[in-house]
């Protein structure tokens, strides 16, 4: 059952990276990275992180990709043109390297019997993240919501219709 | 029929995920899509980070994940500020149009 | 017992007011503010009444503040914001609060044409004094020299925010800047006091400082005295930083009332008596201590008598009486030095009030030679300041004469040198203060102005402190209340020396009156006699002359020439150009890998991320 | 040449005044008073009766066209003054074989549309008109329906 | 009007639109737009959501009117009046009557001047009704535009009363009115005039102290009193911005000068201020009608001249003289001595006037008629730009005009 | 694997009774709102299909399905076929955690009055309506109208906006009861009324910020302007026609309805009477409908029209026998829990409509002004305040 799910959702998510990649309209990429964001929150309920999987959705699919949207919207951006020098030829071969790499080291590092299954963590709730934010990460929590506040002072200056 | 999922599954769809940003940061040229690219390692990252999370049965993975949200959130914001500025000025969205760093 | 809400209230009272009180109306204003502050009182009282004799300190925990390395390490550092009550407390607890809401209540009728700048003043003002507040219960209440000093820093910027009132006058700001700029070399003092203790004691903490000061060698503790010392002079006005206080008088009246004559500037002996157990051990300290305060207590006395501004003679005055509250402390007699404190917070506060109250009546005009004859028609000002009058003169049975005696016993004991100063002082007080009442309320009137009682809300307070100043001393037997806290005093009794001070009270009112009531030309034909002793003491010893000729003059030129021509521009701007100008060069070579495209960049990233993970498998720890 | 019986209204004789030339007739009918101007002169009349007579609203301009007769166009105008509460029509006749005439708009903006109906449906055009386009026709339309010798039936579309 | 393409006047350069980040916008609004109240059409530059710049575009509606007059005689012509303003077509009847009456010199009995004026100001309550209701619902209040309407009903229902037609009553005739005043018209009137006044009081409920009715009204569609008047802007829009102004009273007809009432004025200027110097005008309309009502004068109810007045019935069919009147006016119409008039008359809209060139046969040789809504329309330009779409909505709502009377 | 398969088929049915009775409530969703606005505007509404018009929702799905289902040129198609699709799916996925009423035994089978008890619903319901934005952006982006574009971009700015001070004003009550689940939310607002979150909890404030939110979140007057007809002539759904256009019209009535029930959930005690059973709050849909019937009987008795001496009697009857039903103590375990949620979830549907008929429409620029300088802080301050309570009485 498990694997399926995975399966399923994994397949999804590759698809749907995929289709970031290659759609040359940028808000068919923003919907494919909607799927990717929604396919990966299904990942997270099965890893048993119920609070973060919802704040994928808020925040991540929500939120941020609206905005994504949205800017797209206004600028009225259309398909992108070809122009400029291609990174195929120094990228392509570097990222195979890379993946091929990482997923050995993965392989090799995680053993196959270490076993995710539904159910096995249950600390992923709420609660318990809002304890751990609150007691032990409560000064990043603050630094955070000091960042945000700055971010949000920056993207209204940068935003602002005439800069005198 | 096997229920459960080996870990380094999960890594290993990271991995192809963070790859696949990394693509389209590199081949892309529509600085929106770049940014999503970037997005989405993040989104893989956070991946690996929950993972990691099941992996010691630590509820620590979770709270960066969190943070990298809230980050994220806050690099949109302004992100897409800029970029909104630099199509007011240039009226393009292509990257490699916005360099003024270069000389 | 809640202790954290004592200051609470004007912490409120001050964030309502600063963030809404734009948009409130005066009333609305009044009523927070003095509302905070008397809710405060109120609860001060209802703690005292719950707590019993508080013969031992009640000690309350909030949380922990700051927290660095291991418990039972070397540099362990856990300071908790603590509250601590214990009967010294109490009596500056009643002091602030009480006398706070006093003034509190008189500043809604002196403000109440205030606009202030930008037509802000009003409720920018009381937002200040509550916020005063708030940092002055903080320092009375923090069971930690950390957290005294927090309320110490905040009073410091309230004294300057308030000094500055009015911020579009150039003197006021000036005077701002000085308090501030002055304070900082005693809280400087402070602060290496702190330090020194920390290093030697591991903690700030009142408690465990005092109880492991008894067993510290005398050097250590002298050291600590003398520092703190320094930072009780900057705080209090001893000599030598004594001049911000008369400047500060640029501050709205009540202001001067409250924070530079009743409260603030008895920190530093609050802080000192607050020590007393560093101190006793540390009689170096303590003789430095007396002898500074009798020097500043003569010194102010003498420039007070040749004052015209009327404020200036009443600071020049809070200065000589902190000074005699130093001698008590210095020579041991910590009870007798808070006993000053209080009672000089009486008649202290009331002369400013009631000096507020003069001005006000007169419109803003401060200059006692453009007054006289008002005490027919400011008739309750008048009766109040005379109460005053008489307590700050040491006649018995008034407020002045418990303390002030009390603590002359004390010098007399320590030394009968610092006595006779000190009742010299004591005549010159009587003669200043009589010489201030004698022209301002009595003879003909000088001025232009037409003087107007002020209304209820100003007098009534003057009432109650008038009240106080006469009767206070007797009723609040200080001294024997705070048995309990300074348990290393010895008592003393002798009536003769008593008889001498009233004496000398007596007869420096009775100069007084022949100087500037039966023979009015005296005055000035003995100030033209004098003329060079005279001079000097208008200009007050010329003491900002000397500093800015000797210190402030010689840092500016120095740091000009020095550290700006010399040091700044030469070496460090030439090594900096120098280095980067190679930069450039080398720069110049890199710059060939910066494209100016992002993706070039991430390029080069990747290719890094790649050369880690080989290098990393190949000589790292990941499995092959 | 202001006709006798008129001047004694104060317009009148301002604008007559003003420039004699200008005036070439006139009447009072119906207690309306009508000024005839010549052509050429009616931007600089118009002006001196908005900024000197306090005309300060133009009411409308229209046309009448006389055909066959010959000067063929009457370019009418009507003026109103809300200070002295007081209409005005002025008059100017153009010629059916070049009908132009120089444009009010630089004195009241509200001539614009005004200008371009008598353009879109008598043929009449305005000199310094900021926007002469047909107003109520498409732009497409051949001739101009107000003319007296366009059928009434018009023409299918 | 012009083709649906973006006139020339809008095609910016290259560098211009690059100067603006290529964001602008064309937007067409119109000719078929729910809030332009019929076939107007604005060319909207849009910046985001401002309005960069705006180009009216009319002419869709237009009838040829002017061309008609020349074929019709005079009694005829007046029927053509009604269609131009199909929200006050009293007004234009009125109108058109006063001035050909004006070239006959002719005398209006007392009872007739009276009728017309209720009949006009009853005209007036109906396009304020129509104005009201529409000019919420753009502004997304959907009750009020009922509310208003069940009153115009009741209006509507007077002028079926009086003429047999709802809207196109072609009631004013030269010479007096059409048909003689029916039996009870007094008690329905009466009866509309008892719940009025109550009914503009649920309007203002409903709108004059809403948070969100005053947010998009006040302040929007300012436009200053200088540019009104170079603009030619009249009526209601006029005296929002605090000019008294008003024919009825400047230059009174039909015998407006007997009755009492007041000419409302604001100052602010913008669409609130229009909104409540209509309301006014409503308040100030029902006084007329209750003065016009209670002081109608006996009488004939039509001039007494034979050669322009149709006779009765009943003298037709008994005197020779009046079958022969009859004949003459019916079969070639009357004479109209020559000559030109202008005249002017305050419609709900603003200023209307008509001119009439009479050349002494038993047609008019030309008619044109200065209507309100056209001039007003050529200030919409100046009263958007800047703003945002939705304060176009309300601007151009609180102009208040018909693109009947605008087209013509 | 019996639990399992019980599991699944006790699911399907309740899937299938809950799509089957709201789709039915959204047609008649659609009749209500149309007949309380034309009463509201002293008119009749529909009135010729059927009794009352009664049938005008069947009409109305008729005539949509029956429609042309037209697909302009120029629009991109996947993106603008997906865009209804994702709204309605978006406005119904949430309503599937929404509990209607208590654990009821039906027969042998145990369950709840929900489609699943999730112990996060209401963040799963905050993510499926932020989810739901992307209808609307979509369809006005996609549709590839000048019109449609502002609507979509009105309506992203406008919901990412609104969604904050709501989820402030969700998590005030949140905190109250201490559960993110809805089942448990309601439970620990059982008593009476008083236990309600909206008076014990303190939370009118929240309720109020959330209300005008939900208004928001909906477009509905006075923030309807994504699609305000009058100036964007009918905004983001401009270029759609038949099926597709009414899963927009759906999606709204669906939204109104879960944002309306998540008031009652959140706030108004769900699905709680609010008195106790033992003062007499189960005799009180008796009551209502019984009142109903002797009303509907009285005029009957003195009918207007000849028709109503027949049909008013028979709905009387019907009323009585509904009335009756309420009293069956066998059904009163599920029937009272479920009379009560609706009707709550009614009242504020009606306010909805009530607004509608009502109110003018913002400005953009005031809309967006209102919620980040009013909305959001005020959200903002009653959340700090309500928290500092529960941490104060917590202790």
């Amino acid at each position: 059952m498990d694997v399926i799910l995975f399966l399923i959702f994994a397949l999804i998510a590759v698809v749907c990276a995929i289709n970031v990649v290659v759609q040359t309209h940028p808000i068919s990429s923003a919907l494919s990275l909607v799927g990717v964001m929604g396919s990966l929150a299904i990942l997270y309920l099965l890893l048993g992180a119920e609070f973060i999987a919802a704040a994928q959705v808020i925040v991540y699919a929500g939120a941020i990709m609206v905005l994504f949207v949205f800017v797209i919207m206004l600028l009225n951006a259309g398909a992108e043109t070809k122009k400029g020098r291609s990174y195929l030829i120094p990228g392509a071969p570097l990222l195979v390297v890379f993946l091929g790499l990482t997923a050995y080291y993965v392989q090799r590092l995680f053993p196959a019997n270490t076993m995710v299954t539904f159910g096995g963590f249950t600390k992923g709730g709420p609660r318990e993240i809002g304890e751990a934010l609150f007691t032990t990460y409560l000064l990043p929590f603050e630094v955070t919501s000091v960042l945000i506040l700055v971010a949000i002072v920056g993207a209204i200056v940068l935003a602002r219709k005439e800069i005198e | 029929m096997m229920t459960a999922v080996p870990i380094s599954w999960f890594l290993t769809l990271s991995a192809i995920l963070f790859a696949l940003g990394v693509a389209g940061f590199l081949f892309r040229r529509n600085i929106i899509t770049v940014f999503m690219s970037i997005e989405l390692m993040l989104n893989a990252v956070n991946l690996s980070f929950v993972t990691f999370s099941y992996q010691h049965k630590e509820v620590a993975g979770h709270l960066f994940t969190f943070f990298v949200m809230v980050v994220a959130a806050a690099e949109a914001a302004v992100g897409l500020a800029i970029i909104l500025t630099v199509f007011k000025n240039r009226s393009t969205l292509n990257i490699d149009d916005v360099n003024s760093m270069k000389n | 017992m809640q202790l954290w809400l004592i200051p609470t209230f004007p912490l409120a009272g001050f964030l309502i007011n600063g963030i809404f009180g734009r948009r409130f109306s005066k009333s609305l204003v009044n009523t927070v503010a003095i509302g905070s502050v008397l809710l405060s009182f109120l609860w001060v009282l209802k703690t005292v009444l719950a707590l019993g004799d508080l013969n031992t300190a009640h000690l309350e925990h909030y949380f922990t503040w700051i927290q660095s390395g291991v418990p039972g390490g070397n540099h362990y550092i856990n300071i908790g914001c603590d509250f601590a009550i214990d009967r010294l407390t109490v009596v500056m607890l009643f002091v602030v609060t009480g006398i706070g809401s006093l003034i509190h209540i008189y500043s809604i009728g002196y403000m109440a044409h205030e606009h202030g700048p930008n037509f802000g003043g009003y409720y920018r003002f009381f937002a200040y004094l509550n916020l005063f507040m708030f940092f002055m219960l903080v320092l009375v209440l923090g069971a930690s020299y950390l957290l005294l000093f927090v309320g110490w820093e905040g009073v410091g910027l309230c004294s300057y925010l308030l000094i500055g009132f009015y911020f579009d006058k150039k003197f006021a700001t000036t005077a701002g800047n000085k308090a501030f700029i002055v304070n900082r070399i005693g809280d400087f003092g402070f602060s290496l006091a702190m330090f020194y203790i920390f290093i030697n004691f591991g903690s700030l903490d009142f408690d465990k400082v005092f109880h492991q000061a008894a067993s510290a060698p005398e050097w250590v503790l002298t050291t600590i005295g003398l520092l703190l010392m320094v930072g009780a002079c900057g705080k209090s006005a001893q000599i030598p930083l004594y001049i911000w206080l008369p400047d500060a008088m640029a501050g709205p009246t009540p202001v001067s009332a409250l924070i530079h004559a009743a409260t603030m500037v008895t920190a530093g002996v609050y802080m000192t008596a607050r020590s007393w157990v560093i101190y006793t051990h540390a009689p170096g300290a303590m003789d430095v201590i007396a002898i500074v305060g009798i020097a500043t207590a003569f010194m102010a006395a003498t420039i007070g008598l040749a004052q015209t501004d009327i404020k200036k003679v009443f600071a020049y005055s809070t200065v000589s009486q902190l000074g005699y509250m130093f001698v008590g402390v210095g020579s041991g007699a910590f009870s007798a030095g808070v006993y000053h404190l209080m009672t000089h917070a009486f008649f202290k506060a009331l002369l400013f009030l009631g000096a507020g109250s003069v001005i006000h009546a007169l419109s803003g005009e401060q200059d006692m030679r453009n007054m006289g004859g008002l005490r027919k028609k400011i008739p309750i000002t008048f009766w109040t300041m005379c109460c005053a009058w008489v307590a700050i003169s040491g006649i018995p049975p008034f407020s002045g004469f418990f303390s002030k005696d009390a603590i002359l016993l004390a010098a007399y004991q320590h030394s009968p040198a610092i006595y006779w100063i000190g009742v010299l002082t004591a005549g010159l007080t009587a003669f200043y203060v009589s010489r201030a009442m004698f022209m301002t309320f009595f003879g003909a009137y000088r001025g232009k102005a037409h003087p107007h009682e002020s209304p209820a809300v100003m007098w009534v307070p003057l009432a109650i402190l008038a009240a106080l100043s006469l009767f206070g001393g007797m009723l609040f037997k200080i001294p024997e209340f705070l048995k309990a806290s300074f348990p290393a005093e010895a008592e003393v009794e002798n009536p003769m020396l008593m008889y001498i001070s009233v004496a000398a009270g007596l007869s420096g009112i009775a100069i007084a009156y022949i100087m500037y009531l039966a023979k009015t030309g005296m005055a000035d034909s003995l100030a033209r006699t004098f003329s060079a002793p005279y001079r000097l003491i208008y200009n007050k010893y010329f003491v900002d002359e000397i500093y800015d000729a000797t210190v402030v003059n010689p840092i500016l030129g120095g740091s000009r020439i020095v550290l700006w021509k010399g040091i700044d521009s030469g070496v460090i701007d030439g090594l900096a150009n120098g280095i980067a100008s190679r930069c450039r060069d080398v720069g110049g070579i890199l710059r060939l890998l910066q494209s100016g495209s992002i993706r070039s960049y991430a390029s080069w990233i990747l290719f890094g991320g790649v050369v880690l993970i080989v290098a990393m498998g190949l000589f790292g720890g990941l499995p092959r | 040449m202001l006709p006798d019986n008129l001047k004694e209204y104060p317009v009148a004789a301002a604008v007559e005044a003003f420039d004699a030339d200008a005036v070439t007739g006139g009447k009072f009918e119906f207690s309306e008073l009508t000024l005839e101007i010549l052509a050429s002169k009616i931007s600089s009349v118009c002006g001196f009766l908005k900024y000197d007579q306090k005309f300060i609203r133009l009411s409308t301009v229209t046309a009448v066209d006389r055909f066959p007769a010959e000067p063929r166009f009457e370019l009418v105008y009507h003026l109103h003054s809300i200070d002295r509460n007081e209409r005005l029509r002025l008059k100017a006749r153009i010629s059916g074989a070049d009908p132009v005439i120089e444009s009010v708009t630089g004195v009241w903006r509200s001539a614009n549309w005004y200008e371009r109906e008598v353009f879109d449906l008598f043929g009449v055009r305005f000199t310094n008109h900021p926007d002469l386009r047909r107003i109520l026709m498409p732009d497409d339309w051949e001739g101009h329906p107000l003319r007296k010798d366009y059928p009434i039936t018009g023409t299918r579309v | 009007m012009s083709d649906l393409g973006v006139p020339e006047l809008l095609a910016e350069t290259e560098e211009q639109q690059a100067a603006t980040g290529g964001r602008r916008m064309v937007l067409n609004m119109g000719p078929q737009h729910p809030s332009t109240h019929g076939v107007l059409r604005l060319l909207l530059e849009l910046d985001g959501e401002n309005i960069a710049s705006c180009v009216p575009d009319i002419g869709f509606l237009h009838t040829g009117i002017e061309k008609e007059f020349e074929v019709k005689n005079y009694q005829q012509a007046v029927t053509l009046t009604d269609r131009v303003d199909y929200l006050a077509p009293l007004s234009n009847n009125l109108g058109y009557c006063l001035a050909v009456e004006k070239l006959l010199q002719l005398e209006i009995p007392p009872q007739a001047q009276w009728m017309r004026v209720l009949l006009a100001e009853l005209t007036r309550l109906n396009s304020h009704l129509v104005w009201l209701g529409t000019h919420a619902l753009d502004i997304g209040a959907m009750s009020v535009f009922l509310y208003c309407f069940r009153e115009r009903e009741e209006i509507l229902k007077i002028f079926e009363m009086f003429s047999g037609q709802r809207m196109m009553t072609s009631y004013f005739r030269i010479g007096g009115l059409a048909l003689e005043p029916p039996r009870g018209w007094q008690d329905r009137v009466k009866r509309f005039l008892a719940i009025f006044p109550s009914r503009i009081d649920e309007y203002e409920n409903l709108l004059t102290n809403n948070r969100i009715w005053l947010g998009r009204t006040k302040g929007v569609g300012f436009i200053s009193l200088e540019d009104m008047l170079d603009l030619g802007i009249t009526g209601p829009m006029l005296r929002g911005a605090g000019l008294k102004i008003d024919t009825r009273k400047d230059a009174p007809y039909s015998s407006y000068e007997k009755f009492d009432f007041e000419v409302p004025t604001q100052t602010a200027n913008d669409v609130f201020a229009r909104y409540q110097v209509r309301i006014e005008e409503m308040r100030q309309s029902t006084r007329i009608i209750t003065q016009a009502l209670e002081g109608m004068p006996a009488g004939p109810w039509k001039a007494d001249a034979p050669h322009v007045v149709l006779p009765d019935r009943e003298k037709m069919k008994t005197q020779m003289e009046a079958l022969i009147y009859h004949f003459k006016i019916v079969t070639e119409g009357f004479r109209v001595p020559q000559g030109e008039v202008f005249q002017v008359i305050e419609s709900p809209r603003g200023e209307l006037g008509y001119y009439i060139v009479s050349e002494g046969t038993t047609k008019p040789y030309r008619v044109h008629m200065r209507t309100p809504s056209f001039g007003n329309l050529q200030a919409v330009p100046r009263m958007v730009e800047g703003t945002l779409i939705a304060d176009v909505i309300a601007a151009i709502g609180s102009m208040d005009f018909v693109l009947g009377d605008t087209d013509r | 694997m019996e639990l399992l398969d019980s599991f699944i088929v006790i699911s399907l049915i309740k899937a299938a009774v809950i799509f089957g009775v709201l789709m039915t409530t959204l047609a008649y969703l659609q009749w209500v709102e149309r007949k309380v606005i034309a009463h509201v505007q002293v008119r009749p509404g529909p009135y010729r299909v059927g009794p009352h018009g009664l049938l005008q929702p069947l009409a109305d799905v008729i005539k949509l399905i029956t429609k042309e289902d037209l697909v302009p040129p120029y629009v991109n198609k996947l993106p603008y076929l997906a865009a209804p699709f994702l709204a309605i799916t978006m406005a119904l996925l949430s309503i599937s955690v929404i509990p209607f009423g208590p654990e009821i035994t039906v027969g042998p089978v145990k369950t709840f009055m929900q489609m699943t008890d999730l112990n996060i619903g209401v963040l799963f319901i905050l993510a499926a309506s932020s989810m739901g934005v992307y209808g609307i952006a979509l369809a006005g982006w996609a549709s590839n109208n000048k019109y449609s574009l502002i609507g979509g971009l009105r309506s992203s700015a406008q919901m990412i906006s609104y969604e904050l001070p709501m989820s402030l004003a969700i998590a005030a009550p949140l905190l109250i009861s201490n559960t993110l689940s809805l089942r448990n939310l309601v439970e620990a607002q059982s008593g009476s009324i008083l236990n309600w979150n909206i008076l014990g909890g303190g939370q009118i404030v929240s309720f109020i910020i959330f209300i005008i939110a939900a208004f928001a979140e909906t477009n509905r007057v006075p923030f309807d302007l994504p699609e305000a007809e009058n100036e964007l002539v009918a905004g983001f759904h401009t270029e759609y026609s038949s099926m597709k256009f009414a899963s927009f019209f759906m999606a709204e009535y669906a939204n109104m309805i879960t944002v309306s029930a998540m008031a009652t959930l959140l706030f108004l005690g769900g699905w709680k009477a609010p008195w106790s059973a033992e003062y007499g709050s189960s005799l009180v849909p008796a009551a209502i409908f019984g009142i109903a019937a002797a009303v509907l009987f009285y005029h009957g008795a003195n009918a207007h029209r000849k028709r109503d001496k027949l049909t008013f009697p028979a709905f009387g009857a019907i009323f009585v026998v509904i009335a009756a039903i309420f009293l069956l103590p066998m059904v009163q375990g599920w029937l009272l829990p479920l009379f009560w949620f609706s009707a709550k979830t009614g009242g504020i549907l009606f306010l909805f409509m009530w607004i509608r008929a009502t109110l003018p429409r913002f400005r953009y620029d005031q809309l967006m002004g209102f919620t980040w300088k009013f909305l959001f802080p005020v959200a903002m301050l009653n959340l700090l305040v309500t928290a500092f309570l529960v941490a104060w009485f917590a202790k």
